[in-house]
C-alpha cells in the first residue's frame, strides 16, 4: 500500500533539471519559484520577470531590499549582473514573442488536451489572470507544476478542464510530485515517476488517459 | 527644449475631473505616484475609470496598502480595467456586490492596448485569451490559417505616473522594476502628471537613456513634498 | 503686370511663424529643412527626425559631424539639451500616435480635398515612401510647403492630385510663396497673400477652388 | 548571464544561407553592421531577402556608397523589403528592369511590422497608407466607424544589426540615430548577429539602460576587426 504524500519539493528538483544552460525562463509566483533554488551546479538560465526584469537574481537579505526592485508577486528581489529592467510591453513582447522559453506555473486543473485553468474559481476566487494568459499562449514549453492531488484526493490532471481556461492546448510538460508527462496526442505521456509510486498507481488514481511510453523510467530523484 | 511646469500633489490631483479615464502606472504598488494618489484620495473625485495592473494591495484592518487600493476602497471608481485584483480584495467584493464594473485584461494584452493608443494603431492581434474568457465578446480576425483576437486602444484622459529622475523638460528616468506600466501611460493619455523624486536641469540626463521623452509629459510633482 | 519669382525663403518665412513655444515639428527634407532657419526669437520648437531622435540640432561645424548622429537624409546634425533617441518604432509611435504637432512637407501635387502627393512619379521617380505616408497621416497638422507653380507654370495646388497619393484628406495648411492656405470644406481658403501678388492674381493662376476669406489680409513678410 | 559567442565578420556572412530572409539595421547606412556586409558582399550569397529601412546610399562610378548599398548592385537580394530607394538608383533599376522584387512599405508600418514579429502580435492595425496604393491588396479591418488597414508581422531568418558597445552576454546599446531600426531587427529574427564596437564585462552596462537585452542576441563580431 503506497501512501501519497504532498511532496513539493521534488517537484522543483525535476523542474528544474528540464532547462539548459542560457535558456531564459520565467517561474510563476508559489511552487514555480522553488525551481530556482535546485538548479544543478554550472546550468545558469536567465530568469525573466514579467513587472520587467531579465537576471532575477535571489532575495536580497532581510531589510536591504529596494522599493523599487521587486518580483511579480511584489516581494523584494534583486538582479544579477547582465540583466536588465524594461517596460511592460517589451517585457509581454519578451513573452509573446516566443523569446521565453520555458514557464513554469501552478495548476488548478491540467487537462490531456494541454489546456491549462488557473486562474479563476467562480463565484469563489477571481484575482484576474495577470501576466498567466499571455505567458502560457506566448512561451516556447509551458510546463505546468503541481501537486498531483487536490486535498479532496482528486487528481488535478483531468480528461477535460472544468474551471475557466487560461490557455487552450498550451502546455507541454506537467511535473507533480508523483511523476513527470509529456502533454501529446490527447494524453498525458508518462516520462518518469517517483518512488515510491509506480506507472500503474498512477494510472489508478488518475482520471485522464495516462500513456506510459516505452523509454519511461523510475527517476533517479529521491 | 521649454520646462514644463512643477506642481504640488493638490494641484494636481485637482486635474483630475469626475468621469474621467486615468492611467496609473505601479505593479502592485511599486512604481506608483503616490503622493498624486493620496492627494486625489483626499479630494475624494468619483466616478473614474481606473486603467492600471492592478489595484495594488489592500490590507483590511490596518494591514499594509499602496498605490491604487485606497482610491478603490473609498469607491472612487465605477469602472476599473486591470489584469490583477487578486491582492486587493476590496476590489473583489465590489465587484461580486455589483458595486464596481470590473473588466479584467491579460496584463500583456493590456500592456499593447495601452502602447496601441499611444502609437496611433488602430488596434493590434493577439493569441493570448484564445479558448478563454477573455475572448468572450471580442472580435476575431483570421490571417492565414490563424485566429487572433482582435484588441483594441485603450486611451485615457490623465495619466498619473512616477518616475525616479526628471530634467525640467519633462525627460523621465524610471526606477528597476518601478518602470513598468508607467511609460506606456504616459503615451496613452491627453494629460501626462509624472510624480519624481529627484529634478535635474535640462541637459542633465544622458539623451542615450531617457526613458520617456519629455514631450509626452505636462507636469512634474515632487515626491514626498506636501 | 506682376510676374512670379520662386521664393522659397518666403515659404519657409511663413511656415516659422506658425509655431508656438514647445510645439514638436517633423520637418521633411528639403524646402521644409529651411523653416528652422526662420524660428521667431524666443520660440523654441521640439524638433523631431523621424531616424530617432527629438531636439534636432543645427549642423555641425563642418568636419566635425559624427558618423552616428544624421538627420533622415543622412546629413550630420547636432542635438540640443534635452533632446533624446530612440528606436524607429517609438519614432513612428510619436508621429502616429498624434505627439508630433506639426509636419511640414515638400509637394508635387496638393488638392482641395487635402490629398497630397509627395514621392512618386510612375515610371520616373520611384524612390519610396519613407516615413512621409506616417507623418502625413499622423500628425496632429499638416503643411504643404510648396513653390505655388511648376517650372512648366502649372499651379501645384489642384483640383484633384493626378499622381499618386501620400494620403488622403489630411493636408490642413498650404504655404506656398504666393500665399497661405488652409484646407476646408474642399477648398483652398487663403488667410493671406503675400505681395506683389493678389487674391484676384492667385485664383486666376491656380486652376482650384480658392476662397478669400473674409478676413484674408496682406501677409507683412515681404 | 551567459558569455556569447565572437566571431568574425566572415563566420558571421557564413551564417546566412541562400534564399534566407535577412533583416538589416541602419537608417540610409547610418547604424548598419559594415564589417558583416562587406564579409557577405564577398562571400556573394545569393536569393536572398532583404528587409531594411532603405537601400543605402550608392554612388555609381565611384562615389560615395554605404549599407546593403554594394550587395544590391551585387543582386544579392532577390527581393527587397523596403521604405525608401531613393537614395539608391540600382535599386530601382533593378525594380523597373524586372531584375529585382522591391516592395515598398511606410517607414512605421515596417517599423511596426518587424516589432509585431518580435513582439509575437498577428499583425497591427494602421491608418497610414488608406487611399494610397500602399493599401492595394491589404486586408482591411473596419472597428467602429474607422477602417485600417491590416498590416502583417515581418519575421526574419537572421539579423546583422549594429551596436555601439555590448557585454560578453549580449547586452547591447546603440549610439545616437544609429539605433533606428537595430533593436527591432534584433528582436524579429530567429538567428541575431552584432558588430559592435566596444565589448565590456557582464555587468558593466547599467541594467536601466539596456537598448537590447542579451536574450535577443546569438553572436558578436568586433567592427574593424578583419
Amino acid at each position: 500500500m503506497i501512501e501519497y504524500l504532498e511532496n513539493k519539493e521534488i517537484i522543483a528538483r525535476r523542474i528544474a533539471r528540464i532547462f539548459k544552460a542560457g535558456d531564459v525562463v520565467n517561474l510563476g509566483i508559489g511552487l514555480p519559484t522553488l525551481v530556482a533554488n535546485y538548479l544543478p551546479e554550472g546550468v545558469t538560465v536567465v530568469l525573466q520577470s514579467e513587472n520587467g526584469m531579465l537576471g532575477l537574481g535571489p532575495a536580497p537579505v532581510p531589510g536591504q531590499g529596494d522599493k523599487d526592485l521587486t518580483n511579480a508577486g511584489a516581494a523584494p528581489v534583486t538582479i544579477l549582473p547582465g540583466g536588465c529592467f524594461f517596460d511592460s510591453a517589451t517585457s509581454f513582447g519578451i513573452i509573446r514573442g516566443g523569446h521565453v522559453d520555458y514557464t513554469a506555473l501552478g495548476v488548478l486543473e491540467v487537462d490531456q488536451e494541454g489546456n491549462l485553468a488557473n486562474y479563476k474559481i467562480p463565484g469563489k476566487m477571481v484575482p484576474g489572470m495577470g501576466g498567466a494568459m499571455d505567458l502560457v499562449a506566448g512561451s516556447r514549453i509551458v510546463i505546468a507544476a503541481t501537486t498531483h492531488f487536490e486535498k479532496s484526493g482528486a487528481a488535478k490532471l483531468k480528461r477535460r478542464c472544468g474551471l475557466p481556461l487560461t490557455a487552450a492546448h498550451e502546455v507541454d510538460l506537467v511535473v507533480t510530485d508523483v511523476g513527470y508527462f509529456e502533454v501529446m496526442g490527447g494524453a498525458f505521456r508518462l516520462l518518469e515517476w517517483f518512488a515510491p509510486y509506480t506507472p500503474e498507481w498512477i494510472r489508478e488514481r488518475t482520471d485522464a488517459d495516462i500513456e506510459v511510453m516505452s523509454g519511461c523510467r523510475r527517476s533517479d530523484i529521491e | 527644449m521649454n520646462p514644463i511646469p512643477i506642481i504640488d500633489a493638490s494641484s494636481a490631483a485637482a486635474l483630475v475631473e469626475e468621469g474621467m479615464t486615468l492611467h496609473v502606472g505601479g505593479f502592485l504598488g511599486c512604481g506608483s505616484p503616490d503622493g498624486i494618489l493620496a492627494a486625489l484620495l483626499a479630494r475624494g473625485t468619483r466616478g473614474l475609470t481606473l486603467v492600471c495592473n492592478d489595484t495594488a494591495i489592500w490590507g483590511a484592518k490596518g494591514g499594509r496598502s499602496n498605490g491604487v487600493a485606497a482610491l478603490v476602497a473609498k469607491r472612487q471608481f465605477s469602472r476599473v480595467i486591470a489584469s490583477h485584483i487578486g491582492t486587493n480584495p476590496e476590489t473583489q467584493r465590489q465587484m461580486n456586490a455589483g458595486e464596481t464594473e470590473v473588466v479584467l485584461v491579460p496584463q500583456g494584452t493590456l500592456a499593447e492596448r495601452v502602447r496601441a493608443a499611444g502609437a496611433g494603431l488602430g488596434g493590434v492581434l493577439t493569441a493570448t485569451g484564445l479558448g478563454t474568457e477573455a475572448a468572450d465578446g471580442k472580435g476575431k480576425v483570421t490571417v492565414g490559417d490563424r485566429v487572433f483576437l482582435l484588441e483594441l486602444p485603450l486611451p485615457g484622459d490623465v495619466a498619473l505616473i512616477k518616475a525616479k529622475r526628471a530634467d525640467r523638460a519633462g525627460n523621465l528616468q524610471y526606477s528597476k522594476t518601478a518602470r513598468n506600466f508607467n511609460p506606456l501611460m504616459a503615451s496613452a493619455c491627453a494629460l501626462v502628471i509624472a510624480e519624481v523624486e529627484e529634478l535635474v536641469e535640462i541637459g542633465e540626463i544622458d539623451p542615450e537613456h531617457v526613458h520617456t521623452p519629455s514631450i509626452f509629459v505636462d507636469y512634474l510633482v515632487m515626491a514626498g513634498v506636501k
